[in-house]
């Protein structure tokens, strides 16, 4: 079910006007209590678990407990975020341990490039069909249409 | 009521929206935007890192042709949408998406996003048309090369986050921008623009969820898509479409994870719990639906019918039988105890990931019944009804194609306002993505691809049309009273009553999409009607849908936050009405698996092999429908 | 945790629940606990004014024989009831309610209980056995009769009110009392009784109400009957029967408004939406659930199960025709404009009082939609399934008849540890209205008798078994401990998270509600499942009520009234899995329209025309079911 | 749906220990904030509609504004009982307004006499199925048992 804040390890991204979680949330559920500078979740019922508020905060202050409606208690799936990487840590009911890796991107953050040199546009009228990058990013020589 | 400085934004291109249309859109806009010094505005109700369909990430870019490696044609792609639309498409638009999208793909690649490769260096396909990625991040990077594009405008290319649309600003017969509200701060939003591209996805929560405590929001589609492309379309006049083909994903029972790598990539079979596979058994059926149910692939809405015969026979539930499909795949390995075990390692590890990009819950829910995919089947269920146009789905606005794929018999309606790629039936507005119809299966990769056309489209009409709009500021006055509305409802009100929620003047968000989803759910052929109706159910759905409209004036609302719910559940209320509209007008049952006209049961090729458009008509406020002839490509 | 007092209160008789039932048996048990200087002592968790399924009125009494009139017979009842089960009833039983329940009748009639009259000064009868009330107050009376009568004997008669009962007290086979908690004070009962009467009613919310928002509390049984009598009865070892004997009730849609008034005494018909009338284009149907499908009346589930196969063939809705039932019983006067008129008011107001009477949201439903019963249809609905084995259900404790009726082949299960007349299997432990089984019908005025009946039985029995009850306090203070728990977790756990209600290390007890309903719900043939299961359902159902129970240790309670609805759930758990394991060991289907066993679709008179009766074993925690003959009376 | 106080006319019953409201209710909804002295129900989710609060409050401060999840808005529905007769007023959504009045009972208040003095017990055998007051109260002469 929904996420809730570790309310030890959250420091209310040290009084910041927008906290990672508030502005990452894309359904607008993580608010700070300002009296306490913690932060919670307004409205879990309307959460995803889509992990963002758990992949985002910089404490790890985040964490979900499944859906109490149809998840049963006592697992656990921890997320660790890195630059390239994402770290899985699941704890299943009956307490085993599995841990997985993946990659998450192969270029540097905030580093993509809109438009690769390789692939310059191969025309500036505006009422072509082609789109800046084609047709090089298409890896085709032209773009494809009806035989008339 | 605190007040509410009123911000207008002048700009040339509006963008609503920022999940992968409106990536794609920012994308491209920007390119064209810089070329011409127009300025370009983004408007997201949410992080455009984090929004959207695929705000938690994806495991597969699902369209993909591969023309430049020879692999596919787009001539296949159209055959592939038309057999599995039931015939209905518009078959320039799956052509035009077809023909970029390997380009935004390959863009993505570029980009940073991770691509599954074979021993050749090939991308590793799921199906035909799939491919595998580890797609954690795949939003955040295509988010990340929109805005970086649109850095490139320096202060004409501007982003607002956390602002939600409510309605379209128009001008006689005209779009001339957006009004919304900030949800961080007492702002109401004036966007001013002479071409605006709605790229606000689809919709969730219309029809009740299968879980309705906590797990309310884990539905497949994500909560905070509220059908707000659909309202706006509708509400500036657009001619819509296909509004009546809603998507129901078959999905691994409650956490609601894909099957698509299952039955594809690691060809598993879906069995009932007496062991019978009901594609094999009910195969007969099929031919009632032919030619589609006869073709290959068998369309989505047909393999779903025949697991919900099994279910309506009792025959329930079905499992996905990944033990099964895990052991096949090992089972070339059999004879060497290290290979086998290796393979076995990396089955689990992509079995998981699967999940893990892009459900998280389902893995939580594996790990909370202690279940492990190579040991034990899982169950697999219809969900509710979604309305997606991007994917299975067909909904959305009625719009323009490209000059070079659109036939003659569409385009006459785009003779007077002109032919502006993806500009719906109201000048100056486009639409992409889910926004736009009958362009079912362009996922994440062919809806970034839309935006740009889209953008593209957008850009050479304000090069056409280049003046500013005209806004009646009165009338926008009147729109910012009636959008805060619901604030100062429950100011006025609340006090008197022991409960905040509970009040004879006013109802809340919440109990205000409950009371809608009961009413489709019940009527409109929801997951407790069996996912069928008829004419005097749809009627009845109308008549509550109207008590409901009325009621929709008494929203009230704390914050800004539950403002914002209150518009997204009148957003939902519209895209059901429309949806209801469609269905009863459609007298034949065209995409059983979806829905079920008990009262016509039957397809009926010879009336109604056509696309059902509507209109509502902001001036009378009256619906009208109407049959458009589906025009085949010569593919 | 603040301290919790132990109170210990030592009784003669215990009397659980303040409803009908437990009207009877306090107003009873005065009567002979006075001869014999006996202590009565009364437990209710709520008012007793207006406690259990009365505490909003009733419209009519549904059980009346006038057999002293010469109206009809105890013996034509047992017929009657035979009939409508389906074959499965102790007859025993039902003979003996039929014989006494006139009398309890006549005394809610002296003691101000207005029931209508003909012009004869005859009592109206709404059917065959219903006749009608101005009810409003029907609780409120009965209870105050009770109440008197308990005043009678001084300090010797005790009501608790709001006292929550959880467990009972064994002394090894003996039931010796029950333990509770008060819900409004930091107080832990300990009852300790001689005997024990169970009058805590049935159960709601096991399965998924068709309203799940703010309308969940209004399912058609009351929210706070939770299946504490079934509870109680199983975890004393005591057995159990028809387990499997659900009952849905047909009922106005969502305002859940009564149809025996329409159906019997307003002879209204139902139709579809089609104007199909499932009663009769259905009849061929009811062959195949001969002889109880053709006899007369129809069984209750059967006419449900006709109603349902228009629903799931799309024919719906189905409507209670009002408009047309009024017009004909006002055309008698059509001729004389001034009658007709004043029979047309009388009329509406009765149906109107029908509602108002019971079920108060049906008539704000029908203002809400400006709907006239006079003008207008309304829907009608299958309900989701409830347990209330004195209604059209027959689920409950398996218990000793009356000496003279009783066949011999039912006492000699009671020949070791006496026979007395509604003594369970367990010594000292007694059943009367919900909480006993396999006689159905009884209603509000056979419940009051067969509470009288219980009452006179357990008298019985202490005056033959007069010593005090040993109770071992040692155990006593384990219970206590377990039964506070939920408090305990709460304090300890909560202060770790941002959120009281989510917590990894506890559940509340709406969510765990919750999870229990959709359980029910999908597998075991709740609404959404179309009343259907099958054998891998019941399986897969019984492996996510293990999950349940497990987790109901770690269920929460922020104060008093939460640790109440805790305990309410977990009883709520094990009568659902009471039921699940009932409906798993008949294989057939005996009463399509309550559920359906999709794996053995027919009724199978040779191996299943028998009781199922379960115990569930408090040493090893094992269930065993077993069949058991129906014998039926020489009737 | 659920009850709801009208905080203006509730006194929380003069401050008493217990208040009328949560006294009747069956469902323990209703408590007194005693910060304020104005009850409220605590989870009107779990409201019966039964009406009882609304019936025994001597302020007339309760009332019931339907389950919002499926009744819509304008209607209300509203007792006033009696010590004998029960009155309700209804309006409908349209405006229209109907009113109905029936009797509740026909003794007065508290005055039901358990056992009434024309129907002695047949007998004081605890063993015999005769129950008190029969078989005068079923207006037969006899307990009727099977024809053997
Ligand atoms: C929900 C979902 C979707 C998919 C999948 C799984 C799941 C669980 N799977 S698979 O498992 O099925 O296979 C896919 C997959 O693996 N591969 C794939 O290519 N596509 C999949 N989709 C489909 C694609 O995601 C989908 O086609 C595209 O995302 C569609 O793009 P677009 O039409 O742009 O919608 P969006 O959801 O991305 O963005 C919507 C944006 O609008 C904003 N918004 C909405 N309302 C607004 C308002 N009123 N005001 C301001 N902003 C406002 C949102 O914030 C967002 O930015
Ligand atoms: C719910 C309902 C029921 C009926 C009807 C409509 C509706 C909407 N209709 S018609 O429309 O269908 O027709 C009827 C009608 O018109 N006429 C009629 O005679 N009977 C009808 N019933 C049936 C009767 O009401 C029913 O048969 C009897 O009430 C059964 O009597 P009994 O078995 O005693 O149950 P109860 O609900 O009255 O009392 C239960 C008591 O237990 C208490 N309790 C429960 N759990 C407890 C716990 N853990 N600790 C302490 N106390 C704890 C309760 O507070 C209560 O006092
Ligand atoms: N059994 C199937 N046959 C053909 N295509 C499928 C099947 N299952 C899933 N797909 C496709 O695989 C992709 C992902 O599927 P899904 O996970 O169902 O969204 C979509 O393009 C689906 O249409
Ligand atoms: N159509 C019917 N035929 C026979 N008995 C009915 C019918 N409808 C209701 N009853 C009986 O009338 C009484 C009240 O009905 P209900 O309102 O359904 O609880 C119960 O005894 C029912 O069994
Ligand atoms: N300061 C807070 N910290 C954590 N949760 C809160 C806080 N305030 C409100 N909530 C939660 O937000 C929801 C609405 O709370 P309320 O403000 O009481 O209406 C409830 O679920 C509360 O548990
Ligand atoms: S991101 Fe983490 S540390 Fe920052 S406010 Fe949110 S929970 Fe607290
Ligand atoms: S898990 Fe996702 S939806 Fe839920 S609070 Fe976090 S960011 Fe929001
Ligand atoms: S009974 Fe009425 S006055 Fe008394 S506390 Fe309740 S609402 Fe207030
Ligand atoms: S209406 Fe009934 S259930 Fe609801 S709060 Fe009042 S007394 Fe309680
Ligand atoms: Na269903």
């Amino acid at each position: 079910m929904p996420s809730y804040v570790i309310l030890e390890k959250c420091d209310g991204c040290k009084g910041q006007d927008k906290t990672a979680c508030m502005y990452i949330c894309p359904n607008d559920l993580m608010v700070l209590d300002k009296e306490r500078m913690k932060a919670y979740n307004r409205e879990p019922e309307l959460c995803w678990e889509c992990y963002n508020c758990v992949k985002i905060c910089p404490q790890q202050a985040v964490d979900i407990r499944s859906y109490a409606d149809f998840v049963p208690l006592g697992a656990s799936v921890v997320p660790l975020r890195g630059s390239q990487d994402i770290m899985w840590t699941i704890k299943f009911r009956n307490g085993e341990v599995k841990r997985f890796k993946f990659p998450i991107r192969t270029t540097p953050e905030g580093q993509a490039q809109p438009w690769p040199d390789e692939w310059p546009t191969g025309t500036d009228d505006i009422k072509s069909p082609l789109l800046c990058t084609e047709p090089g990013s298409t890896l085709a020589s032209e773009l494809p249409t009806l035989k008339k | 009521m605190q007040p509410f400085e009123t911000v207008v934004v002048d700009t040339d291109l509006l963008i609503l929206g920022g999940g992968m249309s409106a990536c794609g859109a920012t994308f491209e806009a920007s390119y064209w935007a810089k070329k011409h010094g127009l300025k370009v505005t983004v408007v997201d109700k949410a992080a455009m890192d984090r929004s959207g369909a695929v705000a938690m990430g994806l495991s597969a870019i699902n369209e993909y042709i591969g023309y430049g490696k020879g692999q596919n044609t787009c001539e296949d792609y159209v055959k592939y949408v038309r057999q599995d639309l039931m015939g209905i498409s518009r078959e320039d638009l799956v052509y035009d998406i077809a023909r970029h999208v390997d380009s935004s793909v390959h863009l993505f690649e570029k980009w940073g996003l991770p691509i599954w490769k074979d021993e050749k260096g090939e991308y590793v396909h799921e199906g035909r048309w799939q491919i595998m990625i580890n797609g954690e991040s795949y939003k955040v990077i295509v988010a990340e090369a929109a805005k970086n594009a649109l850095a490139t405008l320096g202060e004409n290319g501007q982003l607002f986050e956390r602002v939600f649309i409510v309605e379209p600003l128009m001008n006689g017969d005209t779009c001339v921008g957006a009004v919304g509200f900030s949800v961080r701060e007492p702002k109401f939003y004036v966007f001013k623009a002479k071409a605006t591209i709605v790229c606000m996805g689809g919709a969730v929560h219309v029809f009740r969820p299968r879980s309705v405590g906590e797990g309310l929001g884990r539905a497949w589609y994500p909560p905070w898509n509220c059908g707000s492309s659909a309202y706006f379309t509708i509400r500036a006049g657009a001619e819509m479409t296909c509004q009546e083909v809603r998507f129901i994903p078959v999905r691994f029972k409650d956490g609601y994870g894909p099957v698509g790598a299952w039955f594809l990539l690691f060809k598993s079979r879906a069995t009932n719990a007496f062991g019978g596979e009901y594609m094999v058994e009910r195969a007969e059926e099929l031919k009632k639906w032919a030619p589609y149910g006869t073709g290959k692939p068998i369309p989505a809405n047909l393999r779903n019918w025949l697991g919900m015969e099994d279910i309506m026979e009792g025959k329930g539930p079905i499992y996905m039988r990944t033990e099964e499909a895990i052991a096949n795949l090992a089972a070339a390995y059999k004879d060497d105890p290290k290979a086998f075990k290796k393979k076995m390692k990396e089955l689990e590890a992509e079995a998981w990931e699967d999940f893990l990009d892009m459900t998280i819950t389902q893995s939580f829910l594996w790990a909370a019944t202690n279940v492990k995919p190579e040991e034990k089947p899982s169950e697999i269920a219809a969900a509710e009804p979604y309305f997606i146009g991007s994917h299975s789905g067909a909904s959305g606005a009625w719009v323009c194609g490209p000059e070079d794929l659109m036939p003659e018999e569409y385009k006459a309606q785009w003779k007077d306002i002109g032919l502006y790629n993806r500009m719906s039936t109201v000048k100056g507005l486009f639409c992409a993505g889910d926004a736009s119809g009958a362009s079912s299966h362009k996922f994440s990769s062919g809806s970034h691809a839309e935006g740009r056309i889209a953008a593209k489209g957008a850009i050479a009409y304000i090069l056409d049309h280049n003046q500013a709009p005209e806004v009646d500021m009165a009338k926008v006055e009147e729109l910012k009273e009636r959008i805060l509305k619901p604030l100062q409802i429950f100011e006025q009100y609340s006090p008197i009553s022991s409960d905040p929620e509970i009040n004879p003047n006013y109802i809340m968000p919440k109990m205000f999409m409950f009371r809608l989803q009961k009413i489709m759910d019940e009527y409109a052929g929801g997951v407790t009607a069996q996912f069928t109706t008829n004419k005097p159910m749809l009627e009845r759905a109308l008549e509550l849908l109207q008590f409901l409209k009325e009621d929709s004036e008494k929203l009230a609302a704390r914050d800004l936050h539950e403002l914002m719910r209150a518009w997204e559940n009148v957003h939902r209320m519209w895209i059901a009405e429309s949806h209801v509209r469609h269905i009863l007008f459609r007298e034949e049952t065209r995409w059983p698996g979806y829905y079920f006209r008990a009262d016509f049961p039957d397809m009926d090729e010879e009336n109604w092999k056509c696309f059902v458009n509507s209109v509502w008509n902001p001036q009378t406020g009256e619906w009208t429908l109407k049959k458009v002839p589906v025009v085949h490509l010569p593919v």
